[in-house]
């Protein structure tokens, strides 16, 4: 039975070029206070433009409108539970966004005096230390954009180190649960990807991996606990066998959540890895991003990270430019500090304390949903669960139903579905990651979806094919988007549907 | 929960992990601060900073106006607390403003094709670089110096191990445009792409079209980077470039310290297959209404893994929906005028000064400091709460005592008759 | 056919005190940075108590959670017009939020010394003076917090005039089409009020006033546009006929979105007025209210405006409470400042010209939708309409469908309804403000919707009685809710419903 | 759309209106701004008054500060855009906070019943005497000298011509409380209510107990107003009261030099027909849902006209909703830690001063100011960027060189030792 949401009426609107009439204004300048130029006298006919084709012109309250009544088609996790396994979607505090927009913080200028962006400066360097401490590794840049950024930077640091060494070598090794970027990345960087085939426990098999640890091998991109989430018990030992081929450890640290507080990557033998500050410290989602792909390396990697890097003396912060050994900017400027402030004032109101507990929380909820669900889906491995628990389809398949019907169906019960068929090695696998800032209400709610769907598949798989059945947009046509791609509105294409 | 899950305390839940891989002792961060504590330090950190100046720095960071309807959008949890699109029947506000971020992208930049935002404009660059060599199945890039410089050093970290050779080339020291000849010099059979900024790192406007017809003559393609997008309001669009590589910051996205930025990649229609990021494309629902959906990722990480054309995942969708807001606020005409007054600006304070190059210009441009040094200049404007140009020296050693300036929408006469004095 | 919405799904949601659970916490306060004290100790255990019982106990994201879930279940301007007569429902600019959270705006305490409340100061007296301009009046009072307010005061400034001149009088005349602050009123002021019967013209008849106009007389209450939306074209004889008696002539401001720029109360015989400051001027109505009830008066009324008033001399503002002859305060404080910026803000957008285009553009979106509408219900009146226009359910009413039961259906049509049976001079009033923020877009939807409903009524009355069908809550029962009022959640009253 | 209507033009919109009613000349208000121009404008205005002050001002308006969570529900459209919620089926939105507000406030107060909300604190006073008339069929009330002096000014302009005689009573000019003595003179067979304060102005806790038998055997009702909604966190609520009357400032409602608030009348449950203002009561919809509407409209304007309980209509509110949105971000637990911080930051600076009375107080309390005036006291802590107090002699003549201080949790030990000095 459905508990969590009834149907209420959602206001259509079209494209905001199917709004758009010539004249409609939502803008006022004010009064130019120097003479006006003509732009084609100033720069020529050949560089100017007589308008730009077909752009809408809308009022203030077209505006409003038409984006407020679009939110109102999301999910969000302001209105529940978004178990999205393997991205953390946890609670956004408001703080954040406020502390963000101080107009000393939100209006400074890259190149602005030193003198004049202490602050800043003071911010980046006590977030660095403190991530630091949360990972127990020596340095910290904060200039990669995101995740797959962060991966980038600390193979690019792994190259420079074995190049160092005399030889950057070929191979970078990875599991056959890793995310998508992990092997992407390798390939960025010019070496080739070799996949580790993880055992029945859904972990790294210590014999397999020494097999394949060759002179060819520059690192291991591990991540911990796994995209099963389950925790790599023999992680030090993996580092160990690494290390004695004098390969790199990379550990991808999208589920750090399971861990700050707990158990430190730098106790554990990772040389270098990345933390997804828009995960593990809760900033923002925003639809697809920003993010903030900090990477974390020891003493041995230092060296090679991008540049500039912050340093302090007299009592200043100051940006160093002279890293003869670093392996060059991975982007402009110092990284998105809007995230950052975000990060930091996301640690501070957690304290050291409190954000242990938070790990705590986000295992606690993982464990009582797999527990209530496991009697209904088949979890993939037996293994103990971290922070996330994730089950296949195997059950449901046997009626023709998949998980990402089941997805579907979920959509109906009020929930945004988990992860699907991600990772790989599951085999049709439902992804679960609840997060700490779940109470024990909305995640019963969920469990009871989850089961009450469990039932359906076996009562009416039809009805769940065809799911969702109450939102306003039904089963999307992928595949037709994917044949006959439209990707930009045209003036004909959609003008038959303005009234949508 | 703890009794259903079976254990008698939280600590049980960890019992797993090997004591040696535990944590020894509690992390050395502080207790946690009340909400208000932490207002209070970060407005502390903000009156460190500049307060109150007006400022002439441009260089790939411009200062304009930010309309409140912008952060009254993007503050509405359903799209700051969402995620990728993954489940479109639960997901079109999102994939419907992607949609008509996508189209005003294609309008401003005369392109067919662009995706749902890169990081930034820096790894824009790259990525396109990258997308070129796919395209070409050539491995060289060419740029002209004139690019902003943190993008080719950005372009050249990840060009290295990637067996794509990156070659400059240089501008014409007068007009301060890109040197044709130079270019034309080091065009090759092996070249993907030639990469130009326009209007470039000094204000100045290329000839896009020569550059085109140069770099299609040897079968590369012209990409075309852009790093102040209300130039676009007026410009003409890069209509004979293969691809742009752009930064929107312009667009209502607060300079804040550098970041974040939404980059943004477009293409001519041939080359949609080998785009990096996200697309969002339109399609149906069932019962026939038209719905949006994220589409064509068997390019992305997460389906070729190893052979994706990017390893980009979460990307910049809450700014690159700030810079929606801000078109459809400003619309045809809006953007067109907001050019138009910043053109004004910029040409009036160049007026008073003698720019350093003779190429057109819209919003910036450089100048000789003439007896003075640019730091000192900009010494004597500080006391008068103004923060003046860059000093070209630190990235063109050949441009000594030479400052960059950018005027907006945002710059009062006053404040612009007050850095004419400076130079006096 | 219903263009203007689909069904969605809502989050359900129960009350705060059905979520709480003990506990749970959504705030941390500062350290304290003093001894902390015992409150039994220091007050008596007489003075203090237990505990706050049965107050709620929610996390932070239970705070979101729960707010941003109820707010899915309203309608809004954001979210589509809003043609609820006499309201003057129009566009909220969103940059009066801001500028009214400005911190040395927000944050300012009334008793501060007025050399720190100059800029407050300087807002209210230039706020003061442009609404004097727009009314044709001689002073202005921003004190009151609304129109009633404006009205309470309106009105005993009208008895202390009379009063000073001897004789305080007994009665005040309401036209019957009159909204029911303007009688209730009359009555808080110690006057008893008589009806004055409107015209077949829907306006005030001079010979009606004329016998009604005794030495008892104190003042008419008069709506001009007014309630009907129709002009008193006669207004200045009017004012004629009450002066000559020498009783006073209240306007009722409510009305001004149809005047400002166009024509001036002051110029045509008004003696007192209030204005709706969050009608006319456009601050949010909030769900009702926060408002303001701005009152202007001609120059023999000056000296018994409610004190303090502002004065500026040497170039500063200060507040005067010298001023013997006053009725007095009407509320603590000096009125509903961070509404008056909002106001202010709206007029500085606007400026002179803009303000009469809005008024103009109000005009004509009423007056289009009268023709449209027309052919469909009954008008009430053929008098011109001003800024809306005012039909009767006659026609409806024959197959058994009353203005209520219309709304009711237009609620499925995406739209929020008009003001149902008001005024009460018309046989079941639809009374329709669609004001000038509307785009013909939003109008044509809006008479579709209502002429489909027309249709609807003919065809199958049924349905439209029964109406809403598509929404999360369909007919309620006010009926129930009077007669076993439950004005408060209890234990136990609404335990069982805790799902919902 | 002129042609649908069949006008030439907007001026014929107007042409039935008498010539000489029509405006002469064009307002004489100058031409629309941007929003740029106008953010200007009012923060010069805000930076002409105080900024960055501590203040220790209280007297009806108190400085507390105000959870994010506020302004982030406040400022969803949905409920700052919509209006009283006359349609139930589309405004379950507010209608629910409404009942939420009306639930904790009885919680807060210990009455059976409470309104959606009043002006503010001031105007509800009147409105609970009117109240008391109608429920008594007496006319005279009697207020407390100490309660909020503008309250009663208030107080006295509606009851002028309502036939409502008010007379005030005094307080022990030893202990601050009032003087029993004094009310049992006062009161008489006509007398609906008497009214008190508590904590008083002076800071002061009441003898309600002993108010209301004084008022109850003679037949009046007890009238219990409060000013400083934050003391409810800790102190006894006022059970014995008949009519409670408070304002709602100090729940996240920024003191904006003296408005919007939020005031509210509760009562006891045999009273709810003669309450004036809006009741929001459950019901159920046709598929049997719980469903809430405003009821009992048939005490109002709207439908009583000149026989209404009161003339109001237009409340308070998106105020009321920042009060229900504040008090669940503190809840049970928080309320009563926030009056614990805000009595100990009192109680501390008291303890360094000679308070006048000796009462017992909460967040405020009066002192001598001893050697020097008041106002010399305040000047000397202008300089040091601290807002005094309130100057007692404006209201209460007998009352010379005595201040009002009022301490929060916002009030930090090193502004109040300043404090502490300036008296020295
Ligand atoms: C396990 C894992 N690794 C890497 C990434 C990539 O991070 P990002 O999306 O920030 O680039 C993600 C997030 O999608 C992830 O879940
Ligand atoms: C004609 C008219 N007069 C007076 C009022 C009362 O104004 P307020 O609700 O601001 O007290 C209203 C608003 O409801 C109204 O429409």
């Amino acid at each position: 039975m459905i508990k969590k949401v009834r149907p209420h009426i959602t206001q259509n609107e079209p494209l905001l070029f199917e709004r758009s009439s010539p004249g409609k204004k939502g803008y006022q300048l004010p009064d130019l206070d120097v003479p006006a130029i003509d732009p084609t006298q100033a720069l020529g006919a050949a560089n100017t433009r007589a308008e730009i084709e077909d752009f809408p012109e809308v009022s203030e309250v077209d505006v409003i409108r038409h984006f407020t009544r679009l939110s109102t088609w999301n999910y969000a996790i302001d209105l529940g539970c978004y178990p999205l396994g393997s991205c953390t979607m946890k609670y956004n505090p408001r703080v954040n966004e406020l502390v963000a927009r101080t107009e000393g913080l939100a209006w400074i200028h890259p190149y602005q005096p030193e003198s004049l962006a202490q602050g800043a400066l003071e911010i980046i360097g006590v977030l660095e230390s403190m991530l630091a401490e949360i990972t127990g590794m020596d340095a910290v840049t904060l200039q990669p954009a995101a995740g797959a950024h962060g991966e980038l930077t600390g193979i690019l640091l792994t190259r420079a180190l074995l190049q160092s060494r005399g030889n950057a070598r070929k191979k970078v090794l990875v599991p056959d649960s890793a995310h998508g970027t992990n092997p992407a990345t390798a390939t960025m960087c010019g070496y080739t990807v070799e996949n580790i085939k993880s055992n029945d426990r859904g972990v790294i098999d210590i014999a397999t991996l020494s097999q394949a640890v060759t002179e060819d091998v520059a690192a291991l991109m591990v991540t911990n606990p796994n995209t099963v989430g389950v925790f790599e018990e023999d992680i030090k030992k993996i580092a160990e066998v690494m290390h004695d081929k004098g390969a790199v450890v990379y550990m991808d640290g999208a589920n750090m959540n399971a861990l700050v507080g707990i158990a430190r990557p730098g106790d554990f033998g990772i040389d270098v890895m990345h933390l997804n500050l828009h995960k593990t410290f809760s900033t923002p989602h925003g639809g697809g991003g920003p993010g903030s792909g900090a990477v974390a390396v020891k003493k041995h990697l230092e060296p090679f990270l991008p540049g500039p890097r912050l340093k302090r003396d007299g009592g200043k912060w100051s940006w160093n430019y002279d890293l003869p050994q670093s392996v060059g900017r991975v982007r402009a400027f110092y990284g998105n500090f809007g995230v950052l402030v975000r990060a930091l004032a996301y640690i501070m109101a957690h304290g050291g304390p409190g954000l242990r507990v938070a790990t705590m929380d986000a295992v606690l909820n993982a464990n009582y949903l797999r527990k209530l669900l496991e009697p209904h889906y088949q979890i993939a491995y037996q293994a103990p669960s971290m922070h996330e628990c994730v089950f296949s389809d195997d059950r449901q398949a046997k009626r023709g139903v998949r998980t990402g019907d089941i997805a579907k169906r979920l959509i109906d019960y009020g929930f945004h579905p988990y992860t699907v068929s991600f990772p790989l090695i599951v085999h049709g696998a439902l992804m679960i990651e609840p997060t700490e800032t779940e109470g024990k209400a909305e995640l019963d709610l969920l469990a009871d979806a989850l089961i009450s769907v469990a039932g359906e598949v076996e009562q009416d798989p039809e009805m769940v094919l065809k799911a969702p059945h109450s939102t306003r947009t039904s089963r999307v046509d992928e595949v037709a988007a994917a044949r006959r791609p439209i990707l930009r509105w045209k003036p004909q294409s959609t003008a038959s549907l303005a009234a949508d | 929960m703890l009794d259903t899950i079976g254990v008698p305390d939280l600590e049980s839940l960890f019992s797993h992990l090997p004591d040696d891989v535990r944590i020894q002792k509690p992390l050395n961060i502080p207790a946690g601060k009340s909400e208000y504590d932490i207002i209070d330090y970060f407005k502390a950190r903000g009156a460190e900073n500049a307060n109150g100046y007006a400022s002439f720095l441009g260089a790939g960071v411009y200062n304009h106006y930010r309309p409140v309807m912008v952060d009254t959008i993007v503050s509405r949890g359903e799209f700051l607390t969402s995620y990728t699109p993954y489940q479109p029947e639960i997901s079109q506000g999102t994939l419907t403003s992607i949609f008509e971020f996508q189209t005003m992208v294609c309008q401003l930049t005369g392109m067919d094709v662009a995706n749902a935002s890169m990081y930034d404009g820096s790894t824009a660059v790259p990525e396109a670089a990258m997308m070129a060599v796919r395209v070409t199945g050539r491995d060289r890039v060419v740029a002209s110096r004139a690019v902003h410089p943190e993008y080719r050093e950005v372009l050249r970290t990840y060009a290295q191990h990637q067996g794509m050779p990156v070659e400059d080339f240089g501008y014409d020291a007068k007009s301060g445009q890109i040197d044709l000849a130079d270019l034309e010099s080091k065009l090759d059979n092996k070249t993907a792409a030639v990469i130009i900024q326009s209007p470039n790192f000094f204000g100045i406007i290329e000839n896009t079209k020569q550059a085109a017809q140069l770099a299609h003559s040897k079968g590369a393609l012209l990409i075309f980077v852009f790093t102040e997008a209300a130039s676009l309001g007026i410009l003409e669009p890069p209509r004979d470039a293969d691809i742009v590589a752009g930064e929107l910051q312009s667009f209502a996205i607060p300079p804040s310290y550098g970041g974040p930025f939404a980059g943004v990649i477009a293409a001519k229609e041939k080359f949609l297959r080998q785009m990096p990021g996200r697309l969002v494309g339109e399609s149906k629902d069932t019962h026939g209404n038209r719905a949006f959906c994220l589409t064509l990722s068997t390019r992305e990480q997460h389906i070729r893994r190893e052979k994706a054309t990017s390893n980009i995942c979460t990307n910049q969708a809450l700014i690159a929906l700030m810079a929606t807001v801000y078109m459809s606020v400003y619309g045809k005409e809006g953007l067109r005028e907001l050019a138009v007054q910043n053109m004004s600006k910029a040409h009036y304070l160049a007026g008073k000064l003698s720019p350093r190059f003779t190429g057109p210009f819209f919003n910036e441009f450089a100048v000789k400091t003439d007896g003075h040094s640019a730091g000192e200049v900009n010494e004597a404007l500080l006391p008068k709460k103004i923060i003046g140009g860059l000093d070209l020296e630190r990235f063109y050693p050949e441009l000594k005592d030479t400052m960059l300036l950018c005027c907006t929408e945002m710059s009062r006469r006053e404040q612009m008759d007050e850095v004419a004095q400076a130079f006096k």
